[in-house]
This record gives C-alpha cells, structure tokens and sequence, in this order.
C-alpha cells in the first residue's frame, strides 16, 4: 500500500522513465514472475511503473507475455513472484469484495472478447455499466453512445455468434469504454479491424487519453506504434527488454 | 435492494428463456422427481389411514357373567366412561356376540361348529375403545374391579402388541422408503441444476472479469432456478390434478375403509410439499452450483 | 473397423476424463437411478415370494366321517395322490384338528371356547395341495365320491379367490410402480445424458466443420455414455453389495417364510439388470442427444 | 455440376479475371445472395471464380461479408440465392455424407480458430488427419512437422485455454495444413500474430501455393497484401466492388 508510490520515484531503474515520473503510478509492477502450473515461465523480473494519465504501448512477439501481464493487473492470475498494485493497493492482497469493485475501475478489451454468450451487443455493453449499480436510465444513453462510437447500432441486438469478427472485436471495445472508467487496458484492440477502424479506434483512445484516462495496449499494429511516438514497453520471453517513450515498433515482431 | 432484485428477477427470466434446452431438460428432471415423490407421499397416506382405521378397532373387552343385571352392566359402563384413557363403550349382548362369532368363522373359512352346540356359548360383553390403543390405563383394573357383574377381561395386549408391531413396521419401512426416494430426489434435481450451471461456468467467469459482485452473479441464477423448480411444481400439480379421479378411486378400491375427507386433505397437503420442494430445491441447487465458481 | 472402434473407445475414455465434472454428475445421477430401480426391484420379487407362499397354502380339505377306518382312508388318499393337479395330500386327526383350532383362535384372541365342549368337536381331515392354486380339477369330485370316507368337502374357492385377488392386485400394483419408476428413471437418465452433450454443442459443430464423419462424431460419444453407464452400474452394484447383508435380513424378517435360494438368485438377475440398464441407457442417451446436433 | 466449368470462361466478365482463366474453376460463386435469419443482408450479386492454383486476396471493411463467403464455400451456412460450387459439385446439394468428404478437402483457418476445448495443441491438430482416417503412425510425424512449422512444438500438450492468442492462431493454421488439402481457406489468420510471425505464416502459404494447392485468404494486413501484388477481391457491404490481379490493399480499410 504505502510500497508503491514511495518506489516510483527509483523503482523502475533506467529503463522505466515514465512521462510524468512524480506523479503516483496507477499501476506499478515489483519484481514480478509468473509460471503457470504447467511450468511455462510467462513473466520473469517485471518491474513496470504507469503513472496516471499515461498512454502506454505493450508490444512483444507472441508468447511473450503481454497478456499474462494484463491478466495480473485485474487479478486473474496471481503473479507468482512479485507485488502488482493498482491505484496504490496491492491487488493480491484484495478481499473478496474489493476485486469487483477494482475490476470496475477498469475498462478491458479481452484478446478473445470474452463477451457473454446469451447476451446481446447491447446488452453485453450494459452488463459494465449494470454491475456498476447505474440506473435504468442513465444505462441506456450511455450505452447507445458507446455503440455509435464504434459504429455497432445497427447490430445492437445481434448475439455474438450473430457478429463479425471485427463486430465482435468493437463490442468488447464499447463495452470497455461505456462506464468510463480511469484506466482502458486493451489487449490486441484492432487484431480483427481494418485499418481504417483500426485508426478510429487509436484516436478514440488517444483522445480519451487526453481527457485523463490511462491507456494501456499490447498491439501488433507496427504501424501505429511507430506513428504515435507514445511510450512504448517491450516484452520477450518474458521479460521487459525496452521501455522507452516515443518509441517504434521497431524489430520485425 | 428492491431494484436488484427486480433486476436479478428480470434477468433470471431471460436467463431461463436464452438456454431454454437446457431449462426444459432440468424442468422435466424436476418434474419426474416431484411426482415420484408426490405419488410416494399419496401412497404413503393412504396406507397410514388405512393402518389407522386398523388401530382404532384396538379395544378392551371384558366378557360379563350370565347373572349380571341391566342396571349392574349399565353402572360398570358408566365407571369405564369416566375414565380419561376411554373414547367409547359398547355393550354387546349375548345374541350378537354369537353372530359376530359365525361372521367371522365363516370369513376365514373355517366349518361353523356353533351349530353342534347344545346353547349359545357366547358371553354377552362390554367393548372399550381407547383413545390411545396403547394407553390401557386404569381400564383393565377398572372393570376387574366389578366382580359382580366382569367374568374375565380380555388382555388383547399381545394382540394390540402384535398389530402394532406391523402397522410400525410398516410406517417406518414407508418413511425409510420416503426418505430414501427424498434423498435420491434431493440429489438429482441439485445434480441437474448443477449440470445447468456447469455448462454456464465461462459466462459466471465473464460475469466476474467484468466486475460483477458475487451478489450480482448468484442471485438471477437462484431466482432461474427457483423459476425451473416452479415450473416443475406447477406441470406436476396439473398432471396430479388430471391423474387425481382415477387415482382417489383406485385408493378407495385398495384402502377401502378411508374417511372420506382423505382426498381433499392430502391433495392441499401434497400440492404444498410439490410447491415448497420444487422451489426450494431449484434455488438450493443453483445456490450451491454457483457458489462454487464463485469461490475461486 | 476394429481400429475405428479401439479409436472411438480411446476417445470415449478421453471425453470422460477431460469432462469429469460432467461425466460424475451424469454417474451420480445414474448411480441414484439405478439404486432406485434395483431397490423397487428386490422389495417387489420379495413381496412377489411372499404371495406365493400363501397362494401355496390354498388347499382343498375333505372332513372325514367319524367312522372311516386308516385302510379306507388310505385308499381315498391314493386316488386323490394320483390326481395331476395335486402336489401333496396329508392326514389330519382328529386331536391335531382340535390343537390347531385352538392355536388359531388363541392367536385370534378370541376365547378358547373348546373347554366348554362335552368332547372333541373336530373331524378328522385330509388335506389336499394343489400345484396351482386355481385348478381343481377332480379333485373336488374325486373326494366326494368317496361316499364311505367323506363327510363333506370345504369348498374354499371362496377364500381362494378373495386371497388371489388381494395378492393379484398387489402384483399389478407392484408392477404398474415398477413401470412408473422405470420411465422416470429412463427419462432421467437419458436427460442428464443429454444435458452433458447439450454442453458440449459447440464441440460437436466443431468436429463438423472440420470434416468429421456422423460416425466419426457419434461413437465417441455413445461410448462414453455407456461408460458413463457401467460405472453407475459398478457403484450401484457396491452400494447394494455392502447393502446386502442388512438388507437380506430385514427382508427375512420382513417376509419370514421367504423360501432360502432367495436372495442369491434375486441379487444375480438384479445385477445384470443393473448393468445392462446402466449401459443401455447411457448409449441411448448418448446417441439421442448426439443425433439432434448431427441431424442439422 | 456441368454449370461450373462451362461458365467459367465468361462467367465472373471484366472485373474477375482470374490468373489461369481457362484452368477448371475450383471454386466457383454465381449470383450469391446471403441473407440472414434476423434480415441482414450479408452478400449481394457475388460472382466469384477461383482457378486452381490461386492465390486470393480477400479484404473489405469489417462486417463486409468475408467470413460469410467463407461459411458458404463449406457448406456452414447456405446462400439464401444462387449457387456455390466446389471442385465442379454444387455444395448445397451434396448428399449428408459427402458433406465431410468436401470439408476435408479444405484446410480452414476459422477467424475464432474454433479449436477443441479439451484437446490439446497435438491433438487439435491430429484430429484434422484423423477424421481422414489416417493411421496413428502416419499422424504423428505430421502433426509434429506442422507444429514445427508454426513453431509451437514447446506448446504441443498445453490446452487452448493455456494458449496466448498468437499461439491459437497458430494452432489453427497448423490444423489447416496438416492433412494437406486442396485449398486452404484462411480467415484473417494473422489477426493475432506479431508482424514477423505473420510474415513466416505469409510465406509459407505462398510455398504451398507454389505447390499447387489454392489460397483463399480474408485480411486485414494492408502491408502484406500490397507488398505481394497478388489478386485481391475486395467485398464492400456484400458486394464485390474490386477483383483485380496484382493489387494493392488500397483504400484505408
Ligand atoms: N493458463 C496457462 N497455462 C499455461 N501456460 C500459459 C497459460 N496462459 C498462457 N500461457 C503461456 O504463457 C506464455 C505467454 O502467454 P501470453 O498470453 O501472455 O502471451 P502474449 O504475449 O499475450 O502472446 P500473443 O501476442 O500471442 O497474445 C505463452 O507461451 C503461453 O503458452
Ligand atoms: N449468424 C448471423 N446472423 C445475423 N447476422 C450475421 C450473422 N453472421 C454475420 N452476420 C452479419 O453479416 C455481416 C457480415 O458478416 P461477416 O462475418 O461476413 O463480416 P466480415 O467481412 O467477416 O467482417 P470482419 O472483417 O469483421 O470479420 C455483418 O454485419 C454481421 O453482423
Ligand atoms: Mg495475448
Ligand atoms: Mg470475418
């Protein structure tokens, strides 16, 4: 709890600068590992600070951990090794009762969507905001907003299995934007989008971005990476082999 | 709180209706097992009413001597019927004694040899019928202590034993069986909501990434159990309702000496028991099924 | 051929195995079928013992006169003896007939009123074993023939038929419960089968699209349903084993004159019921379930 | 199934030309309308030709029809209008037991993989070369070289939910070429893969290509479908709107 801002001032050593190093880091990293059960060594030795408002590339070949290491930050994997706060806390330490209301906090896009099966586009978007404890009526506009941001109002009451891959893709996205929440992490967000949403989607990112939030997203999208000149950290194997701010998406992966 | 449970209300509803298959399927689980149990439980009553109507015809009998005058017999009656443990008192004459007697010899197929007989062998008696066949009390002693008018009394009390002992015997085979039948039922309707809940385990997990409260979850998965259990309630009441005129006459064929307000009774007493255990199983079900995805 | 089949069997293993979740509550839900069945099973060929032996009770009895001399009764036994319909014949004298009458009141609790008799009022008799109870046959007719012999002949069809209609209708009963209970353990059964390849849909479409034969999907399947069977059916057959001895003697207390190859040859015919129930089942229910998603 | 080869000379007229426009078509789409239950009209008048030996581009905005197209050619869905034929059969009238028989003859790459939960990476694969019938001893040794190829050996017991989303995507690509079919169908397979690891996966459809066997691949990757100037059908709402040898990505979707 008092561990993580006391440590961001050094804690990430030379390769962690950080853009607004001073401020408190939303989410810090302290020599973290994860092996899974079956022995795979996903993470080894991250250490990683991201001060509030940050936007930050997660870039890496695959395999190399990006998502292992968003799966930490909402504490569906316990890091083997290692404390990974969140806003100060140390999410494993968390009660049973302060998870979902960490997760909350949170906007995620699943590499795999993870959306409800049984539900429909708009009513996967509103399951965020509806555990939140929002009204009736606040839920509705909210929702239908985030829907024509990401063009989905037409397939509003298709199921997933009802969807295109990309569909797919821009509900997890809407759903992560709905409640608006501090921080939007974002695993492989355009992995099924054409470059032309592909680019929308960045800007909506970047521009909510500006308005405070802190961005987090693993990507393969070379060209956007080296376009934005934002931070860039890069795994492989499992380790944090470049954090640099402005960075490319450099080497072929 | 009024609103969430709206909400969970709504949302078992859906929930219900978007895996329909798999809803039906658990429905027509608990409606097998209702009716089972149902059907045991009809059975079970008839069975106990007609063991009751046996026990009531548990009584005490003193056989009188010849002499013993009207108002004698007429006094010794009315000491007996003061008696706490006493529900009736009969006087039965010496005619009707030997009729009994020839009744019931030619029920079990045995010669009549009262027609050998120079008189009629047969004491006139006194018939007391106890309000608890196995609470004699002070009626034994009461009517020996008439010596003018008792001759011997009956201690039917191995034959009351002996009775008794079945009908026990088989009120607690029933409720064995009954209990046994509960269980299994108990076990595959949690079993088959489980099942149900199983095949939703991604779904709970989604649930829960997203952030949703562990209240959140549960609580439309309790309510759509609570919803298959009603509906199985409610198919099993009306195929009770439809079976109900051929089943009360084959009941009256079999235990036919039933009061008659059995019927009415048992079937208030049955569609309570249907209701109570669909519902309350289908919510135990779901509760412990989500529970343990929740514990993770 | 062979090597489809050790192939789907392998499957069949690994399906099991990787759903265990699954395939235990499907074995669970089996197990207390099964159970259920194989209880209602034992309970009714004991009560079905217990009838015979008093359908074997029925006999034909023939009350001798007083002045028949052994040789002229000897005579009428043998030409009775050689009648097809009958299984035995025995001699009653007089005083047995008078001990068992007073044996038979006393357990009656009726007066012993053979005391007040100047003397023994009983006849002898012979008494008749018939090797089906509702064929008489000659035998009536033979008996009465013998003029010097005979007194007269009891003609207890009466009884007989009121004895076999009780113990008919207990049959049926028995039977039309085991039929219901049958069903539902068959709709069980199959539901829970079904229920566990309902969770597994998107496997099957799958399998499909990857170009996987009907046959090449269905196997599997089918075979891991019998599995799922047999192991039902090997828990059940332990729980009755360990079951075994408690429940032999409740059912020799129960039914006392239960004959004593009994409970050998019961437990073997409810084994392999049992067994081939469970695996039958899990195969039908298998390839039910299986075929409503191949139809597609 | 005489339809097929006769119209193939003038059948797809100007805008599909087809690199061996004599060759018997392998694949062939004319007048194909798809409209789904919920009244989504996913296709529109597509007339599509694919000789033997092709190599095709597929790309369009998301939601354009390309998975939909893809579902037709294996007989997943059924077009609503018009005829599909596959190697000179019609695949809406096959007879139930030909319909596995065609769809073995297909390597596909399914844009949500669509792997076996509870098999593992070898075994998802070998169940592609199994369903064939083929022998144990002949199935091994293939799936190994297939993950080899992909470069998933270290992953080949591990389960797909044990599995980063490069890696899925591997596995279904490994799936798709381990019977060595006819024509393999990828669905945007390397929506999930770093840019080096899709160039491998590129390169090694182009060699399988050269070895005779038909591509058909649905994408977003601008810079691979412009850097190999192949031919490129372009879908736009359900409709064919580009079928040009040698194109670009072009248009920024
Ligand atoms: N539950 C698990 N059990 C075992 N191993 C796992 C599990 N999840 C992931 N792994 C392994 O950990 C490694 C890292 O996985 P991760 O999903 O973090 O990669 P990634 O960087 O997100 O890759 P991609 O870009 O392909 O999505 C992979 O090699 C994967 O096989
Ligand atoms: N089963 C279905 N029921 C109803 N509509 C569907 C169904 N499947 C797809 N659609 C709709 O049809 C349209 C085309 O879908 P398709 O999956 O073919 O798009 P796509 O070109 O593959 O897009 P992407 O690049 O996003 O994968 C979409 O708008 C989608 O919503
Ligand atoms: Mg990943
Ligand atoms: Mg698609």
């Amino acid at each position: 709890m008092i561990l993580a801002p006391q440590r961001s001032p050094e804690g990430a050593g030379g390769a962690a600068p950080g853009r607004r190093a001073e401020a408190v880091p939303l989410i810090a990293l302290h020599d973290v590992a994860k092996v899974y059960p079956n022995g795979r060594q996903a993470l080894i030795d991250v250490d990683l600070l991201i001060p509030e408002g940050d936007f930050v590339f997660l870039v890496g070949p695959s395999g190399a951990g990006k998502s292992t290491l968003i799966k930490l930050l909402i504490r569906d994997e316990l890091p083997t090794r290692g404390a990974v706060f969140f806003d100060g806390r140390d999410v494993v330490r968390l009660r049973r009762g302060e998870v979902p209301r960490m997760r909350r906090r949170i906007g995620i896009v699943f590499q795999d969507y993870k959306l409800l099966p049984r539900k429909s586009v708009a009513e996967n978007v509103a399951f965020a905001l509806e555990v939140t404890g929002a009204l009736g009526r606040v839920v509705r506009p909210a929702v239908e907003r985030a829907l024509a941001i990401v063009g989905l109002t037409a397939q509003r009451d298709q199921l997933p299995t009802q969807l295109s891959g990309g569909e797919l893709q821009r509900t997890a996205i809407a759903r992560a934007l709905v409640h608006e929440p501090k921080v939007i992490i974002a695993d492989e967000p355009t992995g099924n989008l054409d470059p032309l949403t592909s680019w929308e989607i960045i800007q909506l990112l970047l521009r909510i971005n500006d308005l405070g939030t802190t961005v987090l997203m693993a990507t393969h999208n070379a060209e956007v990476v080296t376009a934005l000149r934002r931070r860039v950290v890069a795994l492989e194997e499992g380790r944090v082999v470049r954090d640099e701010l402005g960075g490319a998406y450099h080497r072929e992966y | 709180m009024l609103r969430f449970l709206v909400f969970s209300l709504r949302r078992a509803w859906q929930g219900f209706w978007r895996n329909v298959v798999m809803s039906l399927a658990a429905t027509a689980t608990m409606v097998l097992m209702l009716l089972l149990m149902a059907g045991l439980v009809i059975v079970l009553t008839g069975l106990n009413a007609g063991l009751e109507y046996f026990e009531r015809k548990v009584e005490v009998e003193a056989f009188l001597v010849n002499e013993a005058s009207p108002p004698e017999i007429e006094a010794a009656m009315a000491e007996v019927r003061a008696l706490p443990e006493v529900s009736a008192v009969r006087y039965v004459s010496k005619e009707e004694a030997l009729q009994r007697f020839r009744e019931f010899t030619a029920a079990q197929g045995q010669p009549d040899l009262t027609d050998v007989l120079p008189s009629n062998p047969m004491p006139a008696s006194i018939e007391v019928d106890l309000v608890d066949p196995l609470v004699y009390g002070e009626v034994v002693k009461t009517l020996e202590a008439q010596e003018e008018v008792v001759d011997a009394v009956l201690q039917t009390r191995d034959v009351v034993e002996a009775l008794l002992t079945v009908t026990g015997t088989l009120r607690i085979g029933g409720l064995v069986v009954l209990g046994l039948v509960g269980l299994t039922v108990f076990f595959i309707v949690i079993n088959s909501v489980r099942l149900a809940v199983v095949a939703r385990a991604d779904e709970i997990e989604i649930m829960r990434l997203v952030g949703a409260s562990d209240a959140f979850v549960r609580w439309p998965f309790v309510f759509e159990g609570m919803l298959v259990g009603l509906l199985g309630a409610i198919v099993t009441l009306g195929v009770l309702a439809l079976a109900y005129q051929p089943l009360s006459r084959l009941m009256f064929d079999f235990f036919q000496v039933l009061p008659l307000d059995f019927g009415r009774f048992v079937m208030r007493d049955v569609a309570l028991l249907v209701v109570g255990s669909g519902v309350g199983l289908g919510a135990l079900g779901s509760y412990v099924s989500v529970r343990s995805y929740l514990a993770r």
